[in-house]
């Protein structure tokens, strides 16, 4: 299931050499702190209105970029990966017949628009900050004075969960060194988690896609999983309802399939 | 001016292990209105900025405290053998800018507003005591919830997390750099 | 007189953990005549023992170090009454961990789980109220058993035991390292 198997990339000759790259014309992604960062840069570059983004172009834009990768981590390449099936998702949206035209909050755009420009916010204050931080980095203050008498009876404490709880379990694993767990995340298979939705869902009917994400913690289960909905959906064994997107995707498995053998 | 007040309130600062606030300055001053006390941490800070100091008092953190001026960096990292100090890295910093913008945070809030996972940058971010945890969400999966901590304020040179960057000034910078593209 | 030298040896007096010496200022600022740096030094002493000024810098221990003024020693007390706020030591936290995860404990179990005897650190907690008694364990030689307190879920903004972290989140904010996060 990859992205070149949607859509068809067209060599687009357009794309601007970056300063940032030796190479000239490649752009290497890991100068992207993100996928948001790389929407941004495109358009940016493109002088796009952020507040009327040409879907189909910005995801054939994306989607070169996301092919030029030379060395990206698998996690990060997962992260890109979600974006563009979600700017695949919009441009679906988009391209569905209606009967009346869209009002301005029903634009299947705005949520990505309003995370483009949460995400633009916080890296325009980065920028504020770097420099209060180049000036504070300047500064030497000296937090440690020693105190002049002895310990008194009663004292506030300075206590951090973080450092209780390191503690705590570096103080197991150094008394259990030899039967240690390695705690790594788990590899999901496409198969696994399939079986593992559809029991699911046959056990409550519906769930909150969000919820379950949280409850998979790992990027790559929640990708998993946000694929396998996809291919639920399209296989027509479930009805997914996303009233937003980033917001809550409800699922609910079709009736007729509760019987059907889901597992070719 | 020779004000025993004034050099009071300097002896405290000197002495305090964290920023001095004006309340703390009263409880120990008990009776001096906190009107004389401002007045003479304000003649304070001015003397110390004068160019004949080495050793300044700053407003930081909530309260007061001394630092040394900006100039003297590199003497200072001779005597001390410290190496430049670092900055953090711009994944550090914009999950310390999108925790301190929206605090309380969990893990899956912030790397929904970046749109990368988080979870190395909160490690190095609580390593540093920048930010804490404290506490969990009553939400599927009780994730742990962070928050900025009083070092973040020092660390900026911050008084308070009204002093972060305003929706003003973030929207100038946004018009610079649209004007920058033009 | 407004000498930068003067200013730079203030700061490294400031910042220096114990008294300065002529040598190691002379070993920072190299090339500036010993002579210099001995005039600004003592300038700065002159200055400092003004009576407008709260902190001096004094000769003491071969070298130069700030001290606060002998006037202010009572305000100084006062203050650090008020804002002492000790982390715990390493083997206190140890002691709270073990505890918190595993109550109620009594001393032998702590010190088994520490592989060190953990009596004075199960004082000092007692002391702090981080954890209390809460009887007596049915075994030989009936030992006191521990468990932690309502300060303590206070100090750690929890609403109950349930919240503290589990072993997979705190490793998962440990172990993973990733190449993203520089």
């Amino acid at each position: 299931m990859t992205e070149g198997a949607v859509i068809p990339l067209e060599p687009t000759p357009d794309v601007p050499p970056c300063a940032e790259a030796p190479e000239g014309y490649q752009v290497r992604l890991d100068v992207f702190e993100g996928p948001l960062d790389l929407l941004l840069f495109l358009i940016r570059k493109k002088k796009i209105d952020i507040h009327d983004i040409p879907i189909a172009a910005i995801t054939r834009n994306y989607l070169e970029y996301l092919d030029r990768k030379t060395e990206i981590n698998l996690d990060r390449e997962a992260e890109f990966l979600f974006v563009a099936a979600l700017l695949i998702y919009i441009k679906s949206q988009m391209l569905l017949p209606r009967e009346t035209d869209l009002a301005e909050h029903e634009d299947p755009r705005q949520v990505l628009v309003n995370r483009l420009l949460e995400y633009q916010k916080v890296k325009a204050a980065c920028s504020i900050l770097r420099e209060r931080e180049d000036a504070q980095i300047l500064q030497w203050k000296r937090n440690f004075i020693p105190p002049l008498h002895g310990e008194s009876e009663l004292e506030p404490v300075e206590l951090s969960l973080f450092d209780l709880s390191e503690s705590f379990f570096l103080m197991m694993k150094r008394r259990s060194a030899d039967e240690t767990r390695t705690i790594r995340g788990r590899d999901v298979s496409v198969e696994v988690k399939m079986k593992e939705l559809v029991g699911l869902l046959r056990e409550r009917h519906m769930i909150d896609f969000l919820e379950y994400f949280e409850a998979n913690a790992s990027l790559e289960e929640a990708l998993v999983s946000f694929f396998c909905i996809l291919e639920l959906v399209k296989s027509r064994m479930a009805v997914a309802v996303q009233d937003e997107l980033f917001q809550t995707i409800r699922v609910w498995l079709r009736k007729d399939a509760h019987r059907t053998d889901h597992h070719e | 001016m020779n004000s025993p007040l004034k050099n009071i309130v300097e002896s405290l600062i000197f002495v305090s292990q964290e920023p001095l606030t004006l309340e703390r300055i009263q409880a120990v001053l008990e009776g001096v209105p906190a009107a004389d006390i401002q007045a003479a941490v304000d003649e304070l800070v001015a003397d110390t900025a004068a160019d004949d100091r080495g050793v300044q008092v700053v407003h930081v953190g909530g309260g007061w405290l001394f630092s040394t001026k900006p100039a003297f960096d590199r003497e200072i990292r001779r005597l001390l053998q410290i190496e430049r100090k670092n900055r953090l890295s711009s994944a550090g910093l914009e999950t310390l800018a999108a925790i301190a913008y929206r605090q309380p945070m969990t893990q899956s809030e912030v790397s929904a507003i970046r749109g990368v996972d988080s979870t190395s940058s909160l490690k190095t971010l609580l390593e540093k005591s920048l930010i804490k945890i404290v506490g969990r969400k009553k939400a599927p999966g009780n994730p742990l919830v962070y928050r900025t901590s009083a070092e973040f304020l020092l660390y900026l040179g911050l008084n308070s997390l009204d002093e972060l960057p305003s929706e003003e000034e973030i929207a100038k910078i946004l018009q610079e750099e649209k004007a920058a593209d033009a």
